[in-house]
């Protein structure tokens, strides 16, 4: 017999776990069974309660979902740098193999398409043909998980993915080791993620401080002129950082942070203000 | 056709527009307390300004499948009684929460609607009315799994996008395969396209059988 | 009009580039119109001269197929290691990720193959399944361009195959450059072929010489006890550079080479001499 | 039947094989001259063990397709007159080369079978016998393409291997297939299965039609 949510709940228990673990095979007159059970004492307890342990059960379980998304973000995000990096990789060396055989011959992904779409006519060129295909279904994996974290990285960390674009998002979240992390993570931090070497050599004394890790791919640092670049890329770790905060603290869209990002890059753009005085 | 009690067509800006008395959700205009509905956003509000009778009464006890970020859950429990609100993403239940703040017969359930043995211990049974907007493969399927909360005289009212079911085939020959599916546990009531209000959309008033 | 092999041909040319190049819609009576031609006096005489020029044409096509498959070969082997490599990465991410949603989930090509199997549940599921499926694929794209490489070495080099085994002998080729370099490189080189950075640092003085390079996955020399390996390394590399010039000079099958160098490996084995002493 | 001149019963070692006159190749025994035959060796040999007539004379022309290192083809030069010997592979034309080293009337092309332009300003026409011996799939479209080479009242003598044709299907279907694809150009003359010599292997003998 399937019992309801509340079956053996204490007065001062929520019930949220209940809520979130149990299962029925059947629903049943559960306001009637809870009076039945002792459990409350009128209908409209019954619902009162049920509204605070359905509310709490889906605050708790959306709160874990939305923090195993970052995790598989960040193995999402290194995948799709795996199968990029390699579908490249098995590109040229198709390219060198197929050049040995026809001078005719071509050279990255777009060339293993068209080799792939030939018939082999010796025991070389099926391998070789093979080998194209193998490329080709990397470069569509890198793909389809570029696609996957764009989905997931708006779900886990939607004013992040807004202001960062959702690949260096997710490339974020990656060097932070989550949303969690970077939430916690200074702003200086934050700008040169991605730049671990460079920091280090600066640290020992060998190198200049890097003025941004990975977030340079980001088109306000990298469209920033060089000597407001330094600026330009605070700027932006600063507003990064604000929205992972609110990612992982509030969790609502906040589109004023891009339009606050926007006004704050106009001014260090057409401003006087450049890296040494910032 | 009448508009059950709680819907009302009501004076927004000088237009006459669908309405529900309760807390404002997405930035829709109030007035006097009543909220405008917008048919654009909810399917169960262009069935109304289509015609359609979805079955919707005053403090129905009713299911809602695929709430998504409560938008037409919202009016749905300003309407109704107990409103059980199912939706299987995460990231809308943050919105469907903050509009079961202020409406204490809203009840969120972070759910998968293709598997009802994991909210039938919460769900009660003999409700009145089961709506069903899920943007999934197989909507008829869900619905039949979900019959098991309706009492023999309730309401389906259901939401098919052709697109969901199969993005290759014509619209017509899929909804004509989804009511084929469906007429086994229910009998159709009234179907109707709902365009201009959703494209590809096809509304179903049905009953248990 | 179609031609014959030897239309317009010098008394003193072969002709063996005719027979290799040429073409013809169809067959004629070609005795007779070459005597006709004024090409020979006779059919015994035009016998004679095909007899010279296909012999001739047989053998400079037989050795440039075989030089072109042992190119063949390299970009075989190098193909080879690339696919292994990644399908060995590609499953190392596969269980890193698939450990973050499953505590019972394994590791390797094998877990792999276990998780394609299986239906994917959720969009992660899927990317999951999928990455799994490019492991497999690149597993089995190696084991392909193995046997390719076993057969294509055993053609184009026999005796360095039969001696190195097919992989080693496809890896020194890689290695050296080909069959032609192989043939014309010393013993001593082909000892440390693919040691080249234990080589160097050697040359600058900062290591000892290096006893042996890729050779040493051979049974003859990992099998070898220490303090006679680089023995055992010498005398392999001495029977492998051998092999390789008879493939590149003569092409036969030589079955006593193998016997040589068991006997050699025995008394190695056996006998006082070890590596200070030799 | 009656052998051609040139091949004969000859005593080996107390035991009477077939045999011709010619330079030892592949170590077989040689008595007064006359080199065995090894029947397992050479379908050709075994299509004569199995009493079959091949259709090779002394001092014929022959094409001979798929020659591979020679072993059979040897034997036929020592018969033939003008013996073409066409091989594809690189490997095999080494011990091909050796053997037409000591036989004049042995040309060796390093040619695929399936392209007779390739070698049809070499190898002449009015042919009295065209030998094929390829494991290629497509046997029956090669033998048509080199009809070409043959006379009016020359002889095909094929063997056809049932797996390079189609390992998945059962010889007999594969043969028999094979068979009407050749009848296009061909007349059959006799066609018998090689066991216990060669397994899986039908050999046919032919002429144009």
């Amino acid at each position: 017999m399937s019992e309801g949510w509340f079956a053996g709940l204490a007065t001062d228990q929520v019930g949220a776990e209940r809520v979130r673990e149990g299962s029925a095979d059947a629903p049943d007159a559960w306001p009637d069974r809870a009076i039945e059970a002792g459990v409350v004492t009128s209908e409209e307890a019954y619902y009162d309660r049920l509204h605070e342990a359905t509310t709490a059960a889906a605050r708790t379980a959306m709160e874990e979902r939305e923090r195993a998304d970052d995790q598989q973000v960040i193995h999402a995000v290194r995948a799709m740098d795996d199968a990029g990096r390699m579908a490249n990789e098995l590109a040229e060396r198709v390219a060198e193999w197929a050049g040995s055989r026809d001078a005719a011959s071509g050279t990255g992904i777009d060339y293993c398409r068209e080799l792939a779409a030939t018939d082999p006519a010796e025991p070389a060129d099926e391998r070789l043909v093979s080998l194209a295909e193998r490329a080709i279904e990397l470069d569509d994996e890198r793909d389809a998980l570029e696609r996957y974290v764009e989905r997931v990285v708006r779900d886990a960390a939607p004013n992040l993915a807004a202001l960062a674009g959702p690949t260096l998002a997710a490339r974020l979240l990656a060097l932070a080791g989550g949303l969690d992390s970077m939430a916690k993570t200074s702003s200086s931090t934050v700008q040169v993620l991605g730049a671990e070497e460079a920091l280090f050599a600066h640290l020992r004394g060998q190198a200049p401080s890097p003025k941004h890790g990975v977030i340079y791919v980001h088109e306000y640092v990298r469209g920033t002129r060089p000597e407001k670049r330094g600026s330009a890329a605070r700027a932006l770790a600063g507003k990064l950082t604000i929205a992972a905060r609110i990612d992982h603290y509030a969790g609502d869209r906040r589109p004023s942070l891009e339009a606050d990002l926007d006004e704050r890059m106009r001014r260090i753009r057409t401003g006087g203000e450049d890296d040494g005085a910032a | 056709m009448a508009l059950p009690d709680g819907v009302q067509y009501r004076t927004f800006d000088g237009e006459e527009r669908l309405a529900t008395r309760g807390e404002a959700v997405y930035g829709e205009p109030v007035v006097d307390g009543w909220r405008a509905w917008d048919a654009h956003r909810s399917k169960l509000g262009a069935m109304y300004e289509l015609g359609m009778e979805p079955g919707l009464d005053a403090g129905d006890r009713v299911l809602y499948l695929g709430a998504a970020n409560g938008t037409t859950a919202s009016h749905v429990a300003d309407v109704a009684g107990p409103t059980y609100a199912v939706e299987f993403a995460a990231r809308p239940m943050r919105d469907l929460l903050s509009v079961a703040e202020t409406r204490g017969n809203l009840f969120p359930l972070l759910k998968d609607a293709r598997n009802p043995e994991t909210y039938a211990h919460v769900v009660e049974n003999g409700l009145d009315l089961l709506v069903q907007d899920v943007a999934t493969r197989g909507q008829a399927r869900v619905a039949r799994a979900n019959q098991r909360f309706l009492h023999d005289d309730g309401r389906l009212c259901l939401a098919i996008k052709a697109r969901s079911e199969d993005a290759t085939r014509e619209p017509d020959d899929v909804f004509a395969d989804a009511l084929d599916d469906l007429r086994e546990g229910y009998e159709i009531l009234d179907s109707r396209r709902l365009d201009p209000f959703h494209a590809d959309h096809l509304a179903v008033v049905a009953t248990p059988r």
